[in-house]
Formats: C-alpha cells, structure tokens, sequence
C-alpha cells in the first residue's frame, strides 16, 4: 500500500475544495442571481474543463504553466520553483479542472432558496454578506455539498492531468491514482486491488462522514 | 474501413507504422487500422478478448507470456531491437551526449532540474531507461529528478516541453521529423542494456488482410522504413 | 419621524400615490385584491423599484428618483411582515427573531415571541408551527428589528380572534411607545377600525378615499369601493362627570350623552364609534329602554339604499349616519329637517391619547 | 355522500376527535390558532396519517387503521385548499386550475376562475398574481377537482370583503348544486355564522363544543374559547305575511314578529340571527322606533359578564341571549322571571333550504 | 480533424445522457424522498465510480466484462459478440462512471420542491407517475439539467476507460479524446489544437442551447 500516495490524493482533495468553495459559492450565486448579457455562454464556458479529455487539458496545462510560457515563468518568478511537476502545480490544475462541478451544483442550490425569503433576510437589516452566511448559505449548503463532495471525489480519481503535469514525482506528484495505474500497468493485480480497495474505503467513509457533518453543519449555521 | 483488421502498435512504433500502413494501402490496396498504445494494456486487453488481429509489442516477453498462456497462436516474429537515446531541448542545460558524461556533470555539479523517463516499472523503454542509468552509475542520484511518462511518447514530452532538462526516449521517435526538430539526440550504447527486442504475433482469427499485412511488415520496402526509425534487426534475427 | 411616501409606475401595475404617516400614526391601507397594496409595501422596504418616486423617514431619504437615490432594502430600517411569511425555514423562531436584532439575545428574542403570545415555541422551526403561529413568529421578526417603519401586510389574517385582539393592543402598546410610522394592510375593517388613525383607499394604484379613520368609515363612496354599506359614525366627546346607576355622562358636540360607566377620569377624551345599523330612530322622546345613549338630532338627508334608507343626522356639529330598514322610515314617515331621537344601541368608547 | 371523520393521535399534536359532515352541509372548524384545525383537514385528505381512525365519505373508505386501510391522497377526491395556498409555482392560473380537472378544457378551467372572480387572470403565474388572487387561484382549483369533500383553510383570509361576499355566495351555491360535504376552516365568525350550518370549536386537538352553528353562537362557553363574549341568538320562523308599510310578519315559537319586508312567499322557512350587543330590552311596551321588530319575553337568567350583564330570555320556545350595559340593567332594575319587551335592533333574516 | 471520432463521441455522449436521464430522475427522487436505513450510506456509494481512477475503473471494468467473466460471457452468449471493445461496451461503462453526475444534482433538484406543492399535486387528483411529469420534473428540471449537461460534458472528455474498455479501435471505440491524445502523443500538436478547439466549439454550442432549450422546456411541462 502506497501511504505517500495516498496522503499526498487526500492533500490534493483537501486544498482542491478549500480554494474551491468560495469560489463555488461566489460564482454559484452570482450565476444564480444576476443577470447580464450572455450569461448563458459563461455557464456553458464553466463547463468546458469537463469536455477535454484530462490528458489533453493536462498537456494545454503543461504548456501554458511550463518554461518560456508566461504564466509559468511567472510563478517561477515569484515562487521560485517551477509550477510544473510541483504539488502546487497539481492544485492550481485541479482547481481548473473541478470548476464545472464546483459552480453548477452550487448555482443550482443558491437558486432554489424562495425570493422571499433572501427579501426577508434584506427587510431584517441583514447585509448581503450576513444573508449569504446566515441565511443563503445554510440554505444552499446541499447543493454546495454536493459540489464539494464531486470535486474532493474527482480529485482523488483524477489522473490524466495529473500524469501530464505531475510527472509522478513520489511524494509530491504521485497521486494515489496514478500509483494505482502503475501496479495495474506492472501486472501487479494484487497490490493494485488493495490499494483500490482502501481507496475505496477511505473515500466512502469520507463521504459518509461529510453528509453526516453537513446536516449538522446546516443546523449549525441556522 | 469499418471491416479493416486492427493492429495494436506499441507506441514508439508510433511514426514508423503510420509510414507502413500507408504505404501498405498504396501497394495493396488493402487497409489496416491503427490503434496505438502501451503495450502492456494491449496485453491485458487481449487477454479480455479484444478484436486486435495483430499485436506489434515493444517488448517481445508480453508476446511470450500471451503465447505460454495459450492467448495467441504462435510466439511470432522479432521485427526490430529498440534503442534508446538521451533527447535534451536545444538551448537545455545539457548536451545530448550519449555516454550520459554531461548528465553525470549536471549531477555532480547539483545543476540539474528534472529529467524525464518513461516508467520503469512497467514501460519496456522506461526499464531499459533505468538499465542504462544503473549501469553509467547514476540511477542513485538522477532518482529525486526523475519525472515518469506514462510510457515513451509521454517521457519525450517531458523532455521536450522545456520542463526537464531532457530525458531518456526512444531512438524510434527521436528520428522523427517534428521530434527531431525540438532537440538533440544521442544513443546511448547498446551494452548497457537489455536489448529491447520487439515482436508481433498474429492474434487467433487473423483475416487475409492481417496475414498479408504482417508478411508485408517482414518486406523489404517496409524494413527500410523500418530501419529508418531506428528499428535496426539482427542481420538472420 | 415621519413617513413620506410618493409612487410612480406603470409596471408591473400602474401605481400613482403618495402619503405621509406621522410618526406614532397607524395608517391603514385597504382595497380589493390585487389594487396594489402589497407593491406599496415593497416599494417603502426596497423590495421593489418603482419608475419614480420618493420615500423617506424623517430626514433619511430612502428613494428619491429625482436625485437617483436608492438605499438598498438592508439598509432601510424597516419592519416587513410578508403576507406569505417568509420565515427563515432552517431557523427555529427564535432564531427567526435574532436574526433581526441589532443586539441578538435569546431572552429579548424569546420576550418578543412571548409579546406575539408564542412562549414555549421558541425552538419549533417554521415548518413544525400551524398558519397562524408562523404568521406571528413574522409578526415577532418585523417587530425585533426596532424599526423606523413598520409595515404590515394583513399581519393577523391567520391569527384567531382572541390572538388578533391581543396583538392589536400590542401594536397599539407599541406605536405609542416607539412612536413610528405605521402602515397596515388589512381586509378586516373593524380592524382597520380598531387600529387606524387614518385610512387610505386603494384601487388600482391609486388613493380613492384617504382620511381619518371615521371620516373614511362613514364615507358611502370609500365603503363601497371595499364592498360596504356598513357606515361608521364617530363621535368625539369628553368625560364629564360619573353618575350614579351605572352611567357616565359624556359632554360632546352632539350636546351630552349617557353611555354604560366608564373607568376613565373626568376630562378625559374619548370617542364613539357606532355602526350606521346600531342606530335607532324614534319621534318621541325614548325612555326605560335597556340603552342609555339617547340623543337629539335633526334629518339632514334621507337616501334610499340597498333596501334600507340612509339618514344622514346631525347632531351638534356632528354627523351620524344611520341605516334604516325601509319599514322603519316608512312608520315613522320621516322627512328631512325634522328633529328625531337616535338611539346609540352599542356604541363603542374608546379613550383619546393626549 | 356524508363524509365520516374519526381521528386519534399523539404526535406532532395530540389528536382525539370524529364528527360527521352531511352531503350539502357546511361545517366550520374553529379554534385557536394551533389547536389542530389544519392537522384534521390534512389527515383527511390522506397528507398526514393519524395513528388511529376513519375517514369514510359514503361507502368510500379512505382511512381505516382497524382495517389496515390507507388510500393515498391522489386517490382520495379531496378538494383542498392550502393556507398557504402551494399553487404550482411553474403554471399559469389556468394550468393551476386545470391541472386539478378530470377531463382538462381551457374553457372550462376559464369559467372556474371566472367563479372567482380571476377573469383575465388566465395567463399569469402564481408569482405574478398577489396574494388574494392566489388564493382564489388555489380556490379555485379545489372546485376544478368536483370533490366528493371540499376541505378549505381559511379560504378567504386574503381576499377583500367585496370579493369574500361574493365567493361565499358561490360557496353556497355550490354547496347546494353539488351536495358535498364541506369543512371550513376560519377564524371569522362572521363567516361561520353566514356559511356554516354547523359549528365545531377545536382546542388543543379536541372537540369541545359542536352543534348547529346558531348553537354554537349562542354557547357562552363555546364562545369563551374562541375569545368572544357576543353571543349570537338563532330564531326559526315562518313567513306568515306581508304587511302594509314595508313590514314582514314572521311567526315562530317567539310568537309573532315584524320585519322589513322580505322577497319571499308566505310559508318560507327563515332564520334570525341577533347579536347579544344588538337586544334592547324595556319593561313597557315600545312604539314608535325605527326597529319594528319587538317580542314579548320573559328573562330566564342573569349573569355578570365583563363590564356587562349577560341576559338569558325566553321567547315561547326560543331563548335570546343579550348583552345590556350594567347601566342599562340598574336603569331597568331587572330580575329573573320578568317579563320584558325585547327590541331586535340589526336582525338578520335568511332563508332556510327546503 | 478526425470526424470518425468527434461523431463517435457525439454518440457515446448521447446515448450515456439518454440512457442516465430516466436513472438520474428515478433515483434522483427516490433518494430525495424516501427514508430508508443507510441512505447515507447509499448516497456515498453513489459516487465512488468518481473516486477510482477512469483508467482503474476501467481495468476493473474490463476484468468484469471481459472474456472469462460471468457478465462478460452472458453478455457474448445472449449478443454475440463481446461488450467490451464494443460501443455498446463504451456506453456500458460511461453509463456506470457518470452515474454519480447523473444522480446527486437531480437529487438536489427535487429536494428544492417545496413539499405542500408535491401534496397538492396528490390533492389533485395526480397520480405519482402524472405528478412526477407535470409538477416534479418541470420543478426540478435544472438539477436534472445540469445532471445531463455534466454527464454529456464528461462522456466528451472520458478517456481512461474508453482506453481500457474499448482498445482504441477507429470508428468503433476511439473517441475524440484518445484520438486527441494520440495526436497529442504524436508531436502534432497542430492537429491535437485543431480537434480540441472543434471539440470545444461543438460543447459550447449544444450546453448553450441545451441550456436555452431547456428553459422551454420547462415551460412547455408547465
Ligand atoms: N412537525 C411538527 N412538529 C411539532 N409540532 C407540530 C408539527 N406540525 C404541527 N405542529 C403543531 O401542531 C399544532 C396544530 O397545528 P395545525 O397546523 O393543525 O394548527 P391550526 O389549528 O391549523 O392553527 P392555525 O389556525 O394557526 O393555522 C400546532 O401547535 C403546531 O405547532
Ligand atoms: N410580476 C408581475 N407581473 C404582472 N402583474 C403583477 C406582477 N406582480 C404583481 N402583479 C399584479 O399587480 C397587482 C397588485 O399586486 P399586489 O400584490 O400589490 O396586490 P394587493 O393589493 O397586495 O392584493 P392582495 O390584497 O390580493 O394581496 C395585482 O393585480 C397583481 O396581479
Ligand atoms: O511501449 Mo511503451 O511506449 O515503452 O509503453
Ligand atoms: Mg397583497
Ligand atoms: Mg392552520
């Protein structure tokens, strides 16, 4: 069983939905609520990460954050190391790659919550920040949920655009799911059905976990 | 087209059988399909029953196991030994030097950023890749600055993206003219490694058109293409 | 501070009014279905934008198109009961009500849902209250945020009777305390009755009728825009002096009148309110009959209606508007400009602030 | 058919109660806000189910625990209107309507809405409409169903008293066109009193009080729990004959009695309401007032109510309650078992079915 | 520009999104309102098709389908030819890995039907089946929308396990997105551009007019 592997998945899970759920709610809300000229086209554009096939986004990604590419020269820039074969690159590239189910399911929760009642939150003095924390979030939260839950899912499954950005560096690259790929690509059938299994198992518990926490958290919020 | 044999094509055979089929076509009249991969997974698939009728490996001992396990008919036929060869980008920190010295240098010198291989553990081009280094004495301390392609082709885009220093491909695709293009090549010497023999083998329900195909790889005309890429066979292997 | 309120639109329904409610006033706003009152509401909270108008509270100016000037609906400290609730539905009703508070405590919470007769409710959610209970959890919530206005959209349709007369004493109890504008929306005119210093009339986006309340309740033509016959006469009077037997005399500009002892002092001001239906008429002075309130008064006019005849009376400078059955006038063969004595059989007296 | 009801529970409320609605007969549900009013009318229509009981309209039984009987709502010809009216919100009026028909017509979903007075309305979706259109809207579609049992929660508490009149007249129609039962949620005793043959008084899950609505109304405890203390008095008569002068003469067990004519033929069967308030008593004879409708009675019981004396009197085989201000009584001097000249100042004639 | 492949795709998207709608609105609304013990459980399990690899997920499917195993031989015996390496074998597999797309927005999307509104329906005398058509489904329709759109969007870029199930075979089994890898593969990076900025103008076009005809839609249910 591949430990690293496994830690590094659930790291990049964990700060794939940290940095996409504000951005999963803010956009989600925003798509939910205003309206402007060719809003149609930006939802369907939110969209677009999913219709590429990951290797080839992962390779667009790979030329767009790699060397003498001026995004990538930037972060090398500032950061000092390259955003290629790095974890940071992974997160920016998974972060990419989630938007579409990050945003839609949220967009579907914001807009689901009566008019009246955001009306009510305004007639009670509440600031539009106060209403989205006390009154939209709590009520949007299973669609936002559901967006977390796709996206930390997707994560952990995620392998072309790991495997054409990440470079399955142990430790910091190599994610469980290309280590997975790699006992099955060395016919090691065994090793590769454990560590799907414990996989398997950690996501459903994670899974099971979080719907569990958000209903409380739900009420928390209330 | 829809009724065309299948043939599954280890990747590094990637620019030397388009050139064949093409050719094939030309001469014949006939046309075969192409389905290119990692022959590991072609392997597996043929195992599962898949409806290739002839499968061009990179590394002949998965021919072998299909034909010890009864899968396919007959062990087939070596059609060409790999080589493989260090790729740098032009301009990269280091020189596509065969005997793997300005690697060593970089390495020594603690200059060098990533370099680029296909899997070892399980692409055949990856493992050779390994061999060599083992073998130049550096396999210890490239490690930490290994990226790992999936296979071959991906390594090569590792090595050639601007984002490694450079990497370890195959001969085969180092020739080509759009890969030749982005950097220099140099072989690496044949006894540092395994060789990479490749084999085909017809798949059990091969048709005329696969038969004639397979005989038309062993020709001449198509082992000058052959030879081209790089593919060079044994003279009587 | 007062509330004025000045509209302009022509969708989603023309709308064309402006009012001014005086701070400490109860305003009523009444009309058919769909006039437009609910829309009025909004327009003040800032739910609503209309095409041109004015709305402000003492000097915070809240919309004035003129000067493009629009406060957001958070930024207007009003006091909303939605006619649909819209209670927070993940909240309990005490969460409902802090989440209007300035300073959340669930003790101010819960005396505030105790005001709206709902303690030992505080932890049911919206979902777990009956019609009415909902509607008062809203009533708590416009209630919580102390507001500038408040505004009341049919507040107590779904609340029983002996609910609905305790809340009118609480937003009567209110009013003189905070002493804000008020406006309610109600179809229940005893209630707007009951409440309402002033009235307006709705229809169509407009003010048919808008006056004091009595003056509004005995007008034919405002009533019958809502669908009534029913006049209100009120008659403004002093407490003049407790009489043995159980009366009290009241001196007005009717001249003096005996109602049922009041607990009020001497002085004091009070009012009558006396349907037209509770109006008895005779030629001859009245006496021994079970009501006390008999007065002197003279025909100004007769009307014949809906199968009854409106006599108008005055009496002083007041005026009375009377219902009669047909039969009735015709016995007494009443005529105008001839003196009557009207009987008040249920006159309702209630005391004046001030 | 008769609708049957039987429930019992203890959860969310406790619940123990049946009564029994005949074909054409309308009974009110009354009771403070929370006591179970709208929990029954879900548990009939087959939305809540209790833990034991019946539901039977005829032969059709919906509920039976005994027997392990449950039929699903949809299955249930139940036409319910919500309190808060739950339109689908993605309909126009006229999808709302229809989607409740049998045998869907624009036209005919068209007339229906036209009923409630919505003619014009066809097109517009529920949030389009306000908040009294709604209701008619979800009116209306209860009637679209042609119910075997028409269950409505507070049906009217939107609507202004204009449009209310006229829907309980189509109300009544309606009951007597297609002779189903009908429950009637309401908190207006006004309208119980004017729709309802019926009266049941719900608390906390509970009948307490249930007979014939002018029973009810004249229940001074009955009245209690609803916060009332104006008892109404219910007179059964006959018309006997038209007299010169506008006048009606009525005879019933009180005896004969004047009214203001009445369209109606001699021998119809009638029914006069009075409010307590609205009973003047004199111990002489009383000529010459504008009310001709006086009776000779005799007083049963006097009771001490708030600020008021409650008077029980007997007419023949009727008793009248009446409500005289302390005053009035100590004026009179009243004691059991004298007889009075009662003065019916506001009464209501109606004519019974049959 | 390898039409073969784009038309393929096409056809696997289309089928997968015909084939998921009825399962993403059966058990959409069976999760929204049915309680039942482990539901939690259930919802879990709904989405770990996401959390293994495509190309493990794949692997697994091939060992399931493929010759020698239970289903795999059923499915040769009863057809006649086998599942795997096949279209139907492609839909199959995009069928299962989309489902937890499918299934958690539609989910959401008739858990936002206020609940009096689905009793009112009953109360009108619809059955089920008519209130799930005329009232449900309208009022959920944009869970179920995004359902589709994320499902067809994420068939158009599935690559692992079209690889592993269906062997790359042109016309048959190579999609758009092994045919853009392989391009990709290939050095022709002006081919893999061409076909990804086809692939990409073709998406945007149907989400943008799903999305505009599913608003008609919706209308036309009311
Ligand atoms: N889910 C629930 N959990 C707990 N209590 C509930 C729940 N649902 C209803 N109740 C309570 O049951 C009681 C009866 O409710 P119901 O809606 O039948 O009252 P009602 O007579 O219709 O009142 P109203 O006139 O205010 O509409 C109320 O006190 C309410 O708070
Ligand atoms: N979005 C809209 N589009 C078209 N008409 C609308 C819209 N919103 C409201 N209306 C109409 O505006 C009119 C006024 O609505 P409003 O809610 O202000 O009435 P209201 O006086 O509050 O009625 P009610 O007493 O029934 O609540 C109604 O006729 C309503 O149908
Ligand atoms: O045959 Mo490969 O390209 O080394 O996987
Ligand atoms: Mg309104
Ligand atoms: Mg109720």
């Amino acid at each position: 069983m591949d430990w690293t592997a496994l830690g590094l998945s659930l790291r990049l899970a964990g700060w794939t939905v940290a940095l996409l759920l504000p951005v999963s709610v803010l956009v989600g809300r925003l798509l939910a609520y205003r309206r402007f000229a060719g809003k149609g086209v930006v939802e369907a554009l939110v969209m677009l990460p999913l219709v590429l096939p990951p290797t080839v986004f992962g390779f667009y990604l790979l030329l767009a954050f790699g060397r003498g590419a001026p995004f990538g020269d930037l972060w090398q820039g500032l950061v000092g190391r390259p955003l290629v074969f790095s974890f940071e690159g992974l997160v920016l590239a998974s972060v990419i790659f989630n938007l579409p189910f990050a945003i839609q399911p949220a967009q579907r929760g914001f807009q689901a919550i009566p008019p009246e009642v955001r009306e009510a939150a305004a007639c009670c003095g509440m600031s539009p920040l106060r209403a989205l924390w006390h009154i939209e979030l709590p009520l949007a939260w299973p669609g936002v949920m559901t967006a977390m839950v796709l996206t930390f899912a997707h994560t952990l499954g995620e392998f072309g655009i790991v495997l054409m950005v990440g470079g399955s560096i142990p430790g910091e690259t190599k994610t469980i799911a290309i280590s997975i790929y790699d006992r099955v690509q060395a016919f090691d059938n065994r090793g590769a059905g454990i560590m799907s299994a414990v996989l398997v198992a950690i996501s459903l518990a994670a899974i099971t976990l979080t719907y569990a926490l958000s209903a409380r958290v739900g009420r928390r919020l209330g | 087209q829809e009724d065309a044999p299948v043939v599954a094509a280890a990747s590094d055979l990637q620019f030397a059988i388009e050139e064949i089929a093409a050719r094939f076509t030309e001469e014949t009249g006939m046309s075969v399909r192409l389905s290119l991969g990692s022959t590991g997974n072609f392997a597996r698939q043929i195992r599962a029953g898949a409806p290739f009728q002839i499968f061009m490996a990179a590394d002949e001992q998965f021919i072998l196991d299909l034909h010890r396990d009864g899968i396919v008919p007959t062990e087939g036929t070596l059609y060409g030994i790999g080589r493989i060869g260090v790729m740098v980008p032009h301009d990269g920190p280091l020189a596509a030097d065969g005997r793997l010295d300005s690697l060593a240098a970089a390495l020594e010198a603690g200059t060098l950023g990533r370099f680029a291989i296909a899997n070892p553990e399980h692409a055949p081009y990856g493992l050779r890749a390994k061999e060599a280094l083992q073998h130049r004495g550096l396999w210890e301390g490239v490690q930490p600055h290994l990226v790992l392609g999936e296979n071959v082709s991906q390594a090569a885009q590792f090595a050639l993206s601007g984002n490694a220093d450079g990497g370890i491909i195959a001969h085969s695709l180092a020739l080509a003219p759009q890969i030749a293009a982005q950097g220099e090549f140099a072989l690496i010497p044949e006894e540092w490694h395994q060789p990479l023999r490749q084999r085909m083998v017809l798949l059990e329900g091969a048709g005329e058109v696969a038969e004639a195909f397979y005989a038309y790889i062993l020709t001449p005309a198509a082992r000058e293409i052959m030879d081209r890429y790089g593919f060079s066979l044994p003279a009587g292997g | 501070m007062a509330l004025d309120v000045d509209l302009r639109a022509q969708a989603p329904i023309p709308l064309d009014l402006g009012f001014r409610v005086a701070p400490g006033e109860i305003m009523a706003l009444v009309g058919p279905s769909g006039s437009g009152k609910t829309t009025i509401l909004r327009a003040i909270a800032g739910l609503w934008r209309p095409e041109a108008g004015r709305v402000a509270v003492g000097a915070e100016v809240w919309l004035d198109s003129a000067r493009r000037r629009w406060l957001p609906p958070h930024r207007r400290r009003t006091g909303l009961v939605f006619q649909n609730y819209a209670l927070f539905p993940h909240m309990t009703a005490l969460g409902n009500v802090m989440a209007a508070m300035d300073d959340p405590t669930p003790d101010g919470a819960a005396r505030i849902l105790g005001l709206v007769n709902l303690g030992g409710m505080d932890a049911r959610r919206p979902a777990e209250l009956s019609g009415g209970q909902q509607q008062r959890v809203a009533l708590a919530r416009a209630l919580a945020r102390r507001p500038l206005a408040l505004l009341l959209d049919e507040p107590f349709s779904a609340v029983d009777r002996a609910t609905r007369v305790r809340l009118h004493e609480e937003v009567l109890a209110l009013r003189a305390h905070l002493s804000m504008p008020v406006l309610l929306v109600t179809h229940d005119l005893s209630e707007a009755e009951r409440l309402a210093d002033r009235i307006a009339v709705i229809e169509q986006g407009r003010i048919v009728a808008e006056g004091a309340a009595h003056a509004i309740l005995s007008d034919a033509a405002a009533l019958r825009v809502l669908g009534l016959e029913d006049a209100i006469s009120i008659l403004p009077a002093l407490v003049a002096a407790h009489l043995p037997g159980g009366l009290t005399r009241l001196e007005g500009p009717t001249g003096p009148l005996l109602v049922p002892a009041l607990a009020l002092p001497a002085g004091a001001r009070v009012q009558l309110r006396v349907r037209s239906a509770d109006v008895l008429l005779s030629r001859s002075p009245v006496t021994g009959l079970s009501s006390p309130t008999v007065l002197a008064a003279r025909i100004e006019a007769l009307t014949p209606g809906q199968g009854a005849l409106l006599v108008r009376l005055r009496a002083g400078a007041s005026v009375i508007s009377c219902r009669l059955p047909l039969s009735g006038a015709q016995v007494l063969g009443l005529s105008p400009g001839e003196a009557v004595h009207a009987v008040l059989t249920d006159p309702v007296v209630t005391e004046l602030p001030g």
